[in-house]
């Protein structure tokens, strides 16, 4: 017990006298021309894809392009919030199994992804929103997860920075309480997912975009990239901000509109806020960073763009909410803002599986929940391209869902969700 | 008069008004300082070298830039976390302290952590505490409270301060007010442009407040006061000073803030005139107290006065160092050498200068460690030795005595707004620094963030941008000016003043306490891609945000991965330029909220008011502690008397025209051609996708004149949809949203005509004459009303919609007029529950984001023969699907059992097949009655199914025909 | 702020704006197969590059088009909706049986 | 009430709805078309006129203002004597004084002058009616701008300055001619400005949606406190257009 305390790893590093470098990423390899498995896309997703295909099904004649740095897009761009507090079943059963994979990462890497359980609460500002918070509650506790709708008083005992005025626009009324809801470091993830997959034989090739897809009789045989054409199998796209533009070259189209949500941080302050606050009527959400650093975020921009370009009204509206929910933090600093982009589906749960291309799979329509649901993403899409059939967690998922009229319908859940 | 121990007598500091005294606090200690001091300076200038500690080593810090870039100087002032000393000006009784300390700040127990240094590389936290979950379960809260700097003040429920916000407009706006600027807001307003100048400094001037450009020094002043004064003689100048621009969005959108306002300046055009900034050396210790810019040396001397040590030795790689030295010499601050890491020291004006006063110059060397004095507080000398090659020195090391020690040997050019915008850097190999490439349209760059470092060159190349952008605007004025000749960029940037040392403490981010070794250490771990290291490493992401790593940190994995510097760029920079308060970015809370005419009315007796869609509405009348006894009585009033209730917030729309029943028809599900004029008509919405959004009723005055209601958060997007759908159809209608010209009452209950007689002379309000669903225009008590005989609670009731403004009189005089019956206001949580006993929806409560009108059991409301309404196509499909869930009312088989809440499940077995919308103990049947979904095997009337309520107890509820109360509706139609 | 030039009321910022997503015109409900509604109904270009978009003013609710880069934001051209909306739309009466008689 | 006038304007039908404000202002209240209307505030210690000649806001909600919209609109007006100008988002002035504001082609907001009689709208409402059988002439249809939208008036030179700090929309007298309109935000509310200067003091119309004005109020007043702002009369008003 005693042992396991100590940081035991760190002391290679202070005795010797030269720094042992573990490298992480393997230098980059020629690339091949044909491949068992190409996955377009080198984020979390994608990573985790070709780590569990490696791992379970003894896939390893795997290829990655990513079109820039490795896990640079929105891996790199999220606010790292983990939780299973979902309203539909599906959606409920998908992020809890994606829960329990992150809880064992950092064992399973040999490498702190710094997985924080910090308790999650969606406040509750109307009548309404209190209605969905107890939908969600009892969702998640039929299905074995754990959240309950508290009231002020609770709500006060367990986050008492929280201004609970009831003399404002928007009074908190109630929250949804979880308090699996975890933060962990989203690049360390994509980390230990590519050192996980190279190390069992996959190849990740960055700065290496895809122009094209190649396919014949609606089969896929392989896609075209600046370095050559690469032949597979297999093709798997995860490329969220740009998944319209790839499918577009693999000949279909999406129910997916791509839309910015930006994101913004605080100089760092002694951590004062254990919690992670999410308000939906305020468009705001925040945790405090094991740096120190407020993240804070809203919902998507009101429009669609292919840009990670930041405003000024975001800041505007999301800080003058913020001071709502914590009216102290007026003197507290914003050092920087950023954006990534989310696929929006029309009933905020993803596009899954199988597509009509034969052979091409697609993961995408993350919304603003690509990060929190990378472990089982990763894991059932491994599944779904290993088998040719669809993982039981993801077959709600489909991409036929919408003009069948079978919609997973989340949005209810979100208005602002992360 | 000379507060403080290293005050120099003027003319030494031009900023501070030596007749003001200011005393604040440091760390509890009393410290005087003249008005225009910041909290450096009059730390420094009273001894306390000391500002902050480290983030991780808990190493001591002092002035670095004397310019707010680096957060060496981050201190707390009050609630105020994370402050620039060297920016903040202090203010009478101003309480500052120290941050990110244990115990005290002189003897902070976190500066043992540098003790384990070695233990801690880089990324160690990815490294280790993972190995058992009870590792990092003990670790993850020793690591957490290691972090943060300032403390937020957490003692506060307020808002500290008044902030707001202010929208400039301008043709041209100059950012940055230093030479290049003046000069380019000067060429701007030659013609009738209006220009904004904005800078950050107490006066304009830039680096000409401070800098040496001559032998004697006066160049830059002199310079000064003659652009400062063609300045204020242009009335079409406006001048923004001691105000900093934050970021550069779309489309010349510029966050300009000054005290505690944020302005947004619109400009037509914008000039960048942003300057550059200095960059450090990289040698043993070079991050501690004594160690700074000898651009902040300056700034201490000539701005504030102050004497920033007693005995320098200054690094430089070029001319400005020089400078640099001869200011010490006027200050009387001894300088024991010059190391030049250059081999060849040009002679010109200034090097010869310092030659003549009999300063050593040592030619070819760097500093190789700066000697750390006691608890390291400030060092006391310097180790200089030759350059061997890049990065690399030679044996021969010189012991220099010293107290100071100044950084001159280059800078990186103060690219953050130009990045902002989405501007192009390149790497320019003779100069050795980036260079803005290619400038987005309406952006034009001057000074030396554009590479013009002469000052000559600097004045010619903000003519040139102040010209461009003038015209750039539409103001062309005389003939274009040229561009500098010799910029004047090379020689002013050395390409690797990088000298790790041995035994570490060789800072490249300052910020994050990054040594050399740390993003040697990154690269070998794969992260060999700037972005990569910047992540991994944390490199950059500090408050000063890479200010003064980011440059160095591409060099060294450019050389590191042999990958040319023409191929890679500095990281993104990213807004804000230098951090911004959230209340400034808050400002003023604009959050409209609506009032009914009624609302002081309800407010009087006692109402309690809740939020709906933008709206306030009487939730009940009388205290909360009361609630559970005021609704029934409520409830009880309307079914037994006669109630009024503020329906104000209903939605309203005039829909007029020759095609308004065709209009009606398409966006609502049931059939209007025939409806009679006079008469009510209910109106179900559904969206394209056959999916419930609204619902409200449809009256016709008039063969062209329906008057439209809708739910008072679905009224806009109704609106907005209706227009939408007309822009596309052209049908000759037009639709007005009359929401808020309308207040409206339901009087309800048995005895409503009664009292509605009284006051609505010349209507016959009989049962024949005025029907259920029946509808008029008349006058109440006076008032021109819409009358309709329509409601939501199922006893007689009246609709009554008047012109607000006179809304309230039309309250008061129902009020009185049911005074002899007892006439009580009711709220909406009793209306809910009266509709409730009628088995009514309330769209978006009883229906949820993918209702169906099939799934709500609405079958009745569609129109089957109708050419087109949006949402019938889908409708079509999803009814050839098979239903999985159906609405239904339900009563309980146990009358024992609890009333489950909105929202608790209806489960078959232990799948989840619905859920409980709406569900009350009705006060009218004494029951409880609801509606739920339940799957649709079980949908017919005496089905019985389970509810899962609190504590997973289950319940078994019995599918009802509804409505519950009165199921004839014979009361609503007496 | 992005400015959005309003056919009606000018070059005002982009927040007094709604966003109404890509125009696609309706094709013919009556005549269209299931399949092909939901198609038209659910599926997305999703553009990236110059789309032709609905766009609402807010304070007028004034409704009208844009053609806007989806890539860098630039907005190219701004017109009323009659532009390209001409004509009166009319929908054919319907066949006697429908398949919503058939649920 | 502290209103040292006898008219309640509770005793009235038509009431501003921030008659509490204005009475608590210590407003004198007058009948105008049915309302009280804040007359002066006699209590105040420096000229109504001064302080709206920098910075002054008056409520005229209760005078006659009104509208139509629809096919036909203008060329109904047209016919009823008024005279419109061709440009949308214009003000035109009427003889007497009242303002035909074009909002958009076919949608005129019509304000009477400071003086109130409802002359002009009132003949206008009385005028239009459904003509009797279909196909019936295009001539607009009347809105309930009376009731829908509250009237303030801003005035005084600093009044575009106090503007910038509620709205993005450049009202500086150079850069915003008289009779201009603005249709846009006006702290987050939707709202209409329109430059009508009284005699040589630069004035606006404010018109917003009357459930709100409340909340509008107060947030003018707290922008223009900072510019020495000040609650005025009409008669101040009417002074200063004389």
């Amino acid at each position: 017990m005693v042992p396991a305390l100590l940081p035991y790893k760190l002391l290679p590093y202070g005795f010797r006298r030269k720094y042992r470098p573990q490298r992480f990423i393997p230098k980059q390899k020629d690339l091949k021309s044909t491949y068992d498995v190409v996955i377009i896309g080198g984020g979390g997703h994608a990573l985790a894809c070709a780590y569990y295909l490696a791992r379970d099904h003894g896939i390893t004649d795997v290829c990655i392009l990513e079109k820039g740095y490795l896990a640079g897009g929105n891996t790199a761009r999220n606010t790292a919030i983990i939780r299973s507090n979902y309203l539909t079943p599906e959606g409920v059963r998908f992020y809890e199994q994606s829960l329990k994979l992150y809880r064992d990462l950092s064992q399973d890497f040999d490498f702190n992804i710094l997985y924080s359980e910090r308790g999650h609460f969606t406040l509750a500002h109307t009548d309404a929103a209190v209605r969905t918070s107890r939908w969600r509650a009892e969702v998640n506790k039929q299905l074995g997860v754990d959240s309950e709708l508290i009231f002020p008083d609770e709500i006060h005992r367990l986050c008492p920075h929280l201004s609970m005025s009831d003399h404002v626009r928007y009074p908190i009324l109630g929250a949804l309480y979880h308090p699996p809801g975890s933060i962990a470091r989203h690049d360390a993830v994509a980390w230990g997912y590519a050192r996980g997959a190279t190390a069992l034989g996959a190849e990740v090739h960055q700065q290496t975009p895809v122009s094209g897809i190649l396919i014949e009789n609606g089969t896929v045989k392989g896609v075209e990239t600046p370095r050559g054409r690469v032949y597979a199998n297999k093709v798997m796209q995860a490329v969220a901000g740009s998944t319209s533009v790839v499918a577009k070259m693999a000949g279909f189209r999406l129910p997916i509109r791509t839309i910015p949500l930006q994101a913004c941080v605080s100089v760092p302050l002694k951590p004062f806020l254990d919690q992670i606050i999410v308000s939906g009527s305020l468009h705001v959400y925040v945790s405090q960073s094991s740096r120190g650093e407020l993240v804070m975020g809203g919902s998507t921009d009101p429009y669609g763009l292919y840009s990670t370009r930041s405003t000024l009204d975001f800041k505007e509206g999301l800080l003058g909410h913020m001071l709502e929910l914590l009216p102290m933090l007026g003197e507290v600093k914003i050092l920087r803002q950023w954006a990534g982009m989310a696929d929006m589906t029309p009933d905020f749960s993803p596009v899954m599986g199988l597509t009509p291309v034969k052979n091409y799979y697609i993961d995408s329509g993350w919304g603003t929940w690509g990060f929190k649901a990378t472990p089982v993403c990763g894991m059932t899409m491994a599944h779904t391209i290993a088998t040719d059939t669809p993982h039981d967690l993801i077959k709600p998922f489909y991409l036929d869902r919408f003009v069948d009229y079978a919609q997973v319908g989340e949005k209810g859940a979100a208005s602002v969700g992360h | 008069m000379m507060a403080g121990v290293n005050r120099l007598p003027a003319p030494f500091g031009a900023w501070i008004d030596r007749t003001e005294k200011i005393a604040f606090t440091f760390e509890g200690k009393e410290i005087e300082g003249f008005r225009g001091d910041t909290i450096a300076s009059a730390l420094l200038a009273n001894g306390q070298t000391m500002i902050s500690r480290s983030f991780k080593y808990h190493r001591p810090r002092s002035v670095l830039t004397m310019a707010g870039q680096d957060s060496n100087t981050l201190v707390q002032v009050g609630d105020e976390p994370n402050c620039l000393a060297d920016k903040r000006r202090i203010e009478p009784g101003l309480k500052v302290e120290g941050q990110n300390y244990v115990g005290s700040f002189e003897d902070d127990k976190g500066r043992f952590t540098e003790l384990v240094e070695r233990f801690l590389p880089v990324g160690f936290y990815y490294k280790s505490f993972h190995e058992q979950k009870t590792s990092w379960k003990a670790w993850e809260p020793i690591i957490r409270r290691m972090a943060g700097l300032g403390k937020a003040d957490l003692a506060a429920d307020f808002h500290h301060s008044y902030y707001d916000k202010q929208y400039l407009f301008a043709d041209v706006a100059v950012i940055g007010g230093g030479p290049a600027g003046m000069v380019a807001a000067l060429a701007a307003a030659g013609g009738s442009a209006e220009v904004i100048l904005i800078d950050e400094g107490a006066e304009l001037g830039g680096s000409l407040c401070y800098a040496r450009f001559n032998a004697d020094g006066t160049h830059g002043s002199l310079t000064r006061a003659e652009l400062d004064a063609a300045i204020r003689a242009k009335r079409n100048i406006r001048v923004l000073d001691g105000a900093v621009c934050t970021g550069l969005f779309s489309d010349n959108w510029l966050p300009v803030i000054k005290d505690n306002r944020l302005y947004k300046l619109r400009a037509k055009a914008i000039v960048a005139a942003t300057g550059s900034i200095e960059q450090p050396s990289v040698f043993r210790n070079n991050d501690l107290p004594g160690v700074m810019f000898a651009s902040a040396a300056q700034r201490l001397i000539r701005l504030y006065g102050v004497r920033p040590g007693h005995r320098a030795v200054v690094l430089a790689a070029n001319d400005d160092g020089y400078g640099a030295a001869l200011d010490l010499l006027d200050a009387g601050i001894a300088v024991t050498a010059m190391a030049d890491l250059r081999r060849e020291v040009p002679s010109n004006e200034l090097t010869r200068s310092v030659r003549r006063a009999g300063v050593e110059i040592i030619a070819g060397h760097a500093i190789r460690e700066a000697i750390a004095g006691p608890g390291k507080a400030r060092i006391t000398g310097a180790i200089a030795a030759p350059v061997a090659g890049e990065g690399t020195l030679a044996a021969g090391d010189r012991r220099l005595e010293c107290d100071l020690i100044l950084m001159a040997v280059g800078y990186s050019p103060a690219g953050q707004l130009l990045h902002h915008a989405g501007t192009r850097f390149a790497y320019d190999g003779a100069s050795h620094m980036y260079r803005p490439d290619a400038l987005p349209p309406h952006l034009f760059a001057a000074g030396s963030v554009n590479q013009a470092y002469a000052l000559d060159a600097a004045l010619a190349d903000g003519r040139r941008a102040g010209w461009l952008a003038a015209r750039d605007a539409g103001f062309s004025a005389g003939a274009e000016p040229p561009a500098p000749a010799d910029p004047g960029a090379v020689g002013v940037t050395h390409p690797w003043p990088i000298f790790p040392h041995d035994k570490g403490m060789d800072f490249v981010d300052f910020d994050e306490d990054l040594k050399y070794k740390d993003l040697i250490n990154g690269i070998a771990d794969g992260y060999d891609n700037v972005e990569l290291l910047k992540r991994y490493s944390t490199v950059g992401m500090g408050p000063s945000q890479g200010k003064h790593s980011a440059v160095a940190a591409v060099r060294i994995v450019a050389r590191e991965t042999g990958e040319s510097l023409d191929r890679m760029s500095v990281t993104t920079q990213r807004p804000p330029y230098t951090p911004e308060k959230f209340g400034h970015m808050a400002g003023r809370v604009f959050e409209p909220g609506r009032r009914t005419a009624m609302h002081h009315r309800h407010l009087e007796l006692g109402a309690q008011m809740m939020p709906a869609g933008m709206w306030w509405r009487p939730a009940y009348y009388g205290p909360k502690s009361e609630r559970d006894k005021t609704i029934p009585a409520e409830v009880t009033v309307v079914r037994n008397n006669v109630g009024l209730i503020d329906v104000s917030t209903l939605g309203g729309l005039d829909v007029r025209g020759p095609d308004a029943a065709e209009f009606l028809n398409r966006m609502y599900t049931f059939s209007y051609a025939k409806q009679q004029v006079g008469r009510c008509r209910y109106v179900l919405m559904t969206d394209n996708a056959g999916v419930v959004t609204d619902d409200g009723v449809a009256v016709r005055f008039h063969d062209e004149h329906f008057y439209v209601t809708a739910t008072t958060s679905g009224v806009d997007v109704v609106y907005r949809q209706m227009l939408w759908w007309n822009a596309q159809w052209r049908l000759d209608v037009d639709v007005a949203n009359v929401t808020a010209a309308y207040a409206g009452v339901n009087i309800a209950g048995p005895k409503s005509r009664a009292v509605l007689q009284r006051v609505c002379d010349g209507v016959d309000l009989s049962a024949q004459a005025f029907p259920y669903m029946g509808a008029a225009m008349a006058e109440v008590a006076g008032i021109p009303a819409r009358i309709m005989r329509v409601g939501f609670v199922g006893e007689l009731g009246y609709e009554i919609h008047v012109p607000a403004s006179q809304g309230e009189a039309l309250w008061d005089a129902l009020m009185a007029a049911g005074g002899q019956e007892g006439i009580r206001p009711f709220g909406v949580e009793a209306q809910r529950v009266l509709r409730l006993e009628k088995g009514h929806i309330i769209v978006s409560q009883d229906t949820d984001g993918l209702t169906s009108v099939w799934e709500a059991d609405m079958a009745w409301a569609v129109a089957k023969t109708k050419p087109f309404f949006v949402g019938g196509r889908s409708a079509e499909i999803q009814a050839k699907t098979p239903l999985t869930r159906k609405l239904v009312g339900f009563t309980m088989a146990n009358d024992a059992d609890p009333c489950p809440e909105e929202c608790h499940l209806v489960l078959k077995g232990e799948e989840i097949v619905g859920r409980v919308t709406s569900a009350v103990r009705s006060p009218s049947l004494n029951k409880v009655v609801g509606l739920a979904y339940v799957h649709p095997s079980d949908g017919e009337p005496g089905k019985q199914f389970d509810i899962k309520v609190a504590g997973g107890r289950r319940i078994i509820g019995v599918v009802t025909k509804h409505p519950f109360y009165d199921p004839e509706n014979k009361r609503q139609e007496m | 702020m992005k400015l959005m030039n309003c056919p009606l009321n000018g070059p005002r910022n982009i927040s007094e704006f709604a966003w109404g997503g890509e125009v696609k015109p309706m094709p013919d409900p009556a005549t269209l197969g299931d399949r092909a509604w939901g198609d038209w109904l659910f599926l997305e270009n999703n553009e990236a590059g110059v789309v032709r978009e609905w766009w609402c003013h807010v304070p007028t609710s004034f409704w009208f088009i844009a053609e806007r880069n989806t890539v860098t934001d630039d907005i190219l051209r701004t017109y009323p909706a009659g532009d390209i909306f001409k004509e009166r739309v009319n929908f054919a009466p319907k066949p006697k049986t429908t398949g919503a008689e058939k649920k | 009430m502290a209103s040292p006038t006898n008219l309640d304007p509770a005793t009235l039908r038509r009431r501003s709805f921030i008659y509490r404000k204005l009475a608590m202002a210590g407003a004198e209240f007058a009948e105008v078309n049915g309302g009280a209307v804040a007359v002066r505030y006699p209590a105040r210690g420096e000229a109504e006129t001064a302080i709206a000649r920098r910075m002054g806001l008056a409520d005229l909600s209760v005078l006659p203002h009104g509208g139509f919209k629809g096919r036909g609109t203008v060329e109904w007006l047209t016919a009823q004597g008024l005279e419109i100008g061709a440009d949308s988002n214009k003000a035109y002035a009427q003889a007497d004084g009242e303002l035909a504001a074009r909002l958009a082609p076919t949608e005129i907001f019509l304000l009477d002058s400071l003086l109130g009689t409802g002359r002009l709208i009132n003949k206008l409402n009385n005028a239009w009616q459904w003509a009797a059988a279909a196909p019936r002439p295009q001539q607009g249809y009347p809105t309930p701008r009376q009731d829908s939208h509250a009237w303030f008036m801003v005035t005084g030179e600093r009044s575009a300055e106090m503007f910038a700090k509620i709205c993005g929309v450049d009202l500086r007298p150079r850069h915003c001619p008289a009779g201009t309109i603005a249709q846009t935000s006006v702290a987050k509310m939707s709202a209409t400005i329109i430059r009508a200067d009284l005699g040589g003091t630069l004035a606006y119309h404010l018109l917003a949606d009357i459930a709100s004005a409340e909340y509008l109020w107060m947030c003018v007043e707290d922008a223009a406190a900072e510019y020495d702002g000040g609650i005025v009369g009409l008669a101040a008003l009417r002074a200063l257009q004389s």
